[in-house]
């Protein structure tokens, strides 16, 4: 993970951003619990040019939305549409490790994805070095640093070569070089053309992998603009209220 | 032995208990190559069996049972075979004070007058019912009791002695599996001899014509041998410390 | 013979006909059984926790031991409290032989250790999970086998309810510390085995369907009860 | 009565004996039950997990008839099996009946809502904590059976030797159909229910002491081998 | 959460650096797993003066040495010696939460801690009200958002105001804002006597937070510095490694 050249990482790769096609389609979207709504989304839509970042303060609404269009959780109301049955991966905030080894792991969700053995063992090898966990492909996952379950799961959702990859703040537990590598991972997937949806809260991060912003609060999307334009002028009180937390950074 | 050489006998526990058929089955099993394989179970559930077709054999003592069988027609005719007696066996202290008594209808009734605890085997059992004819013989109904002094305890005679045994209980039981039985605490026998006390076993062949799988011919060769000379001399020689237990009786 | 459908219309019957002598036998049972098992997890519940927790050596022993202990055949532990209660036993003097006393105590022993054993599996589980947190925040090992056991109340449920089937199906223990005694001690499944030895079948199997939608009933009670606090409650 | 050490000592000296009888009756019984409880997890296991994971209308009625069944007697499941399996039943033309092979059978029906009941439990665990992941990766609930029961093997331990304890055990139902005919269907526990009947209590006790000692013998291989495979493994 | 003066944060409050004196002692700390050493670490004193920020690599081994230093990992070899018994609580990197209310599980910690029942009340209702939990109350515990579980597991151990607080990576899930608060409690924490050990990769939080660094690689200290002079001129290249990542931050 040594080296990785960190000037490429500002180049963010957003292909044809007039081009882009609705590839996932939420409509009255409408999750309750008990008497409060935790999510309320009328219309989302999201294109398939360059990564969305789903941003907001905790408790917004992020991870159940990412849940909900990934198709785990079935809202109380309204439903979600892909443009073709696109095959997706999801890394979440709580990486779920099975209770084998760490090349284990990797080799399960590539045989889930139906591919077959011969060619499985290159791409877990492949994957693993990706994740500098090389040395500890024998080690039970579950074992492993925060950091390393982290990078861990990410790597096993990638190897699978989705058309959309969900990502649950996958850095969190990063330090500053994996952090980096995982973006630059991130970055090549995008160009390769899978569709990223994350989440982050780390405004620096946002910037460098660009593309754009759904920014929610109260389980609803207050607004979905473009990086750029987010950060330098927010449109609601509740977005400028949450990068006000982050100026010191 | 070979699957297709042996038969099955429904039996009565005190048969099995007693150590009776281990004793003499081998010598049968030597002369004809046919292996006998007892299933020891109550009275009621041997006839049942039989007449399910479970069995080749039915070797049990409740006379009126066994007649009502044949003449069903899920036998073929009934033998008999050999008898015992039933005893009445109590605690040394004999509160009833019975002991000696040859007049069973006479020590029940004391029993019953001394409110002495009393187990029954109350299971519809062969010796159930020899003992609920001589209940019947001193006009006292039991059934009334049942829970008080008079205990019925729903189970086989080794249950019931153990029962019976544990409470201090006055039990009736034949004769072969006191003998056998291995937890007689203090317990003795108390009133015996009584020609009403009789126990006849008797043997019938499951008629064939209802079940087909019913293994006739070995069944009966069976049957052939223990009423015949060299059956009927095995039961006379099996002893339990030096006293017989079964009294060979077959009338052919 | 009869088939099952017309078996089951007489277990039916039998219930329905409101027999009282049916009805004290079948309440002798829930009693006797019930009993049993609430003692068994009231021993079964912290000592198979507290061997989920502590660690000693020989505790792989003890586990094993406890484990095989599911496996205590009902005669020999009928037998076992027979010769405890026994006037020629130690605890003769207490006269306890042929009541329902000495069959819930028979049964407790035969249920404490289905009870224990699993409750030691299930509680390892939440421990492997809880035990961090529950030492960082101060408590000694065997201080947090209260929170464990309230936390895995739900999983343990499934525990207890297997040492009921235990309990209630049981007969070779209950019939010889009992003894099977019309209007005393007499349960449902010693019933089932007399009416089986007197060879009336088809009375056994309604008694013994009578038996099961008794079981059906306690299982189904405690399952309400369970899904009950399950949503006030945090799962 | 003898006392407890003496009966410990005449179990000793029985298994020491050697006596060609005994350990004909002993590897018949463990024959048995580990032949049952082998089917019933082969059975239970993938049920109980199908039960865990899937979601359907009436789940919670299954559960608790599962719960209940754990609560089978076992004269009663004797009988149901003896019905079948009897020259007048149904499967009579198998002559089954009186046959290890229809103890066997026996078991498989006592111990299998034991294995499913427990095996639901535990993986309703283990999916709460797997569940997103695996649907993630595309496996159908369904799909998900064989990974939660190969995660969860070491906690499956337990339900299966809850299972071989009921197996091992019982003797209401294998005297039924087995009919303890000796040489040919006579096990353990019957053996010691024939000697009880014939009071002798003692020798029922050792052989009883010796079945037990035979259920912790099959109980620490289990154990030893599991944690074997825990070393090698990743708990 | 609201309008916490975010401007305070840079005032890091550490008390008399030349006074220190060391509280927790660890000496020829070795921790084994197979052949290979998790930890490795000959001596290590840390003082009671300003918080001890521990960084380093995903996987340099810093989660096992809080937990080798809180008590809960017996090491291999070696001991870790008190000045005084102090009282001590933690929050890990995976907060654990039990299977009740979000207000049940502050209440548990403080009656674990000891504190009657007539205090507790008032002291749950505090630490929710700083973790802006308040409204969040009665729900349970375990479906709190990742944010929300974190920052519940933080206000849990403050609120038991214990003599030393490890924390590992405590905001790695908060938004920017519950970042800056939490920050604050825990500067507040260090002010009133709680000696604070906290691991972080986020250089920019450790640079408000204050106090010492230890960095850590491959299971071994690698240095002990004042924070400043640990990002300015940090002394091995593994350190200035894992500061290089960070430098777009
Ligand atoms: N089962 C539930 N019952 C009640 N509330 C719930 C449940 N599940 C989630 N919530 C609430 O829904 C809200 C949104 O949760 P979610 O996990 O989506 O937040 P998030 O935006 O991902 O936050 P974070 O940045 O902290 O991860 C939270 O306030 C959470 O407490
Ligand atoms: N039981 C174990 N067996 C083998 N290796 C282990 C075990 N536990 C931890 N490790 C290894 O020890 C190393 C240190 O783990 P630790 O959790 O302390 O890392 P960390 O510095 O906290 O990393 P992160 O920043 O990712 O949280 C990791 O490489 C991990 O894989
Ligand atoms: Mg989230
Ligand atoms: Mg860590």
């Amino acid at each position: 993970m040594r080296d990785t050249a960190a000037h490429d990482l500002t180049v963010v790769p957003i292909r044809g951003e007039d081009t882009g096609i609705p590839i996932l389609t939420a409509t009255n979207l409408l999750l309750d619990k008990g008497d409060t709504a935790l999510l309320d989304i009328p219309r989302l839509q999201v294109q398939n040019h360059g990564p969305t970042l789903i941003m907001g303060p905790n408790g917004a609404g992020k991870s159940l939305l990412l849940r909900v269009l990934h198709g785990l959780i079935r809202p109380t109301r309204g439903q979600v549409s892909l443009a073709e049955p696109f095959d997706q991966a999801m890394v979440f905030q709580r990486p779920v490790l099975l209770r084998r080894s760490v090349a284990g792991n990797v080799d399960f969700v590539l045989k889930s994805a139906g591919i077959p053995r011969r060619h499985r063992k290159a791409r877990v090898a492949r994957a693993l070095a990706q994740a500098g966990l090389t040395d500890l492909a024998r080690q039970s996952a579950r074992s492993l640093s925060g950091g390393e379950q982290q990078k861990l799961a990410l790597v096993s959702a990638l190897a699978r070569k989705p058309d959309i990859l969900f990502l649950d703040e996958p850095t969190s537990n990063l330090d500053p070089t994996a952090t980096q590598s995982i973006e630059q991972l991130i970055a090549q997937a995008n160009r390769t053309g899978t569709k990223v949806i994350m989440v982050t809260h780390d405004a620096g991060q946002a910037k460098r992998i660009g593309g754009e912003v759904i920014f929610m609060n109260k389980g609803r999307v207050i607004e979905q603009t473009p990086i750029q334009h987010f950060l330098q002028s927010p449109k609601s009180d509740a977005a400028r209220h949450y990068l006000a937390g982050g100026l010191l950074i | 032995a070979a699957d297709d050489s042996f038969i099955i006998v429904q039996s009565t526990t005190s048969t099995q208990n007693s150590g009776l058929l281990d004793a003499i089955l081998p010598q049968f099993q030597d002369k004809t190559g046919i292996e006998v394989r007892v299933v020891a179970v109550g009275t009621g559930q041997a006839i049942r069996n039989a007449q399910n077709g479970d069995g080749d054999v039915l070797l049990v003592h409740s006379k009126p049972s066994e007649e009502q069988f044949v003449a069903n027609g899920w036998g073929v005719q009934r033998f008999d075979v050999m008898y015992n007696d039933f005893v009445i066996v109590g605690p040394a202290s004999d509160p009833a004070g019975v002991a000696g008594s040859e007049d069973v209808v006479d020590a029940l009734t004391r029993i019953a007058q001394a409110g002495a605890v009393f187990a029954s085997r109350g299971d519809d059992s062969g010796t159930h019912k020899a003992e609920i004819r001589l209940w019947a013989a001193t006009g006292i109904d039991v059934a009334a009791q049942s829970g008080t002094w008079y205990r019925e305890t729903g189970s086989g005679m080794g249950a019931t002695l153990n029962t019976g045994t544990g409470m201090g209980a006055y039990i009736m039981t034949d004769r072969a599996t006191w003998i056998s039985f291995g937890n007689k605490g203090d317990h003795q026998v108390l009133v015996q001899g009584d020609p009403r006390m009789f126990n006849q076993y008797g043997v019938i062949l499951v008629n064939p014509e209802k079940h087909d799988n019913i293994k006739a011919d070995a069944g009966q060769a069976f049957i052939d041998w223990l009423t015949g000379a060299e059956g009927q001399a095995a039961i006379a020689a099996y002893q339990i410390d030096g006293q017989q237990l079964f009294f060979p009786n077959a009338t052919r | 013979m009869q088939n099952f459908a017309s078996i089951f219309s007489n277990a039916i019957g039998l219930i329905w006909s409101g027999d009282p002598a049916l009805w004290a036998i079948i309440l002798l049972s829930l009693q006797v059984s019930i009993a049993a098992v609430l003692i068994a997890a009231v021993i079964g519940l912290p000592l198979g926790a507290a061997l989920a927790v502590s660690r000693f050596p020989g505790r792989q022993v003890v586990i094993v031991l406890v484990n095989a202990l599911m496996g205590l055949p009902p005669v020999v532990v009928g037998l076992m409290v027979y010769l405890m209660l026994s006037n020629a036993g130690p605890l003769g003097v207490l006269q306890l032989l042929y009541t329902p006393t000495a069959m819930i105590i028979a049964q407790v022993v035969l249920v404490t250790p289905i009870v224990t054993a699993l409750t030691r599996q299930v509680i390892e589980t939440l421990d492997a999970e809880y035990h961090e947190h529950l030492r960082s925040i101060g408590l000694s090992r065997l201080a947090t086998v209260p929170v464990l056991l309230w936390d895995g109340r739900f999983a343990l449920m499934t525990a207890v309810l297997a040492g009921f089937g235990r309990a209630i199906a049981e007969v070779g223990a209950v019939i010889i510390v009992g003894g099977n005694i019309n209007h005393v001690t007499r349960v449902m499944t010693t019933t089932i085995a007399l009416e089986t030895s007197k060879g009336n079948l088809s009375l056994a199997m309604a008694l013994g369907t009578v038996l099961l939608i008794m079981a059906v009933a306690v299982n189904a009670v405690v399952g309400l009860l369970g899904l009950r606090a399950r949503q006030v409650a945090y799962a």
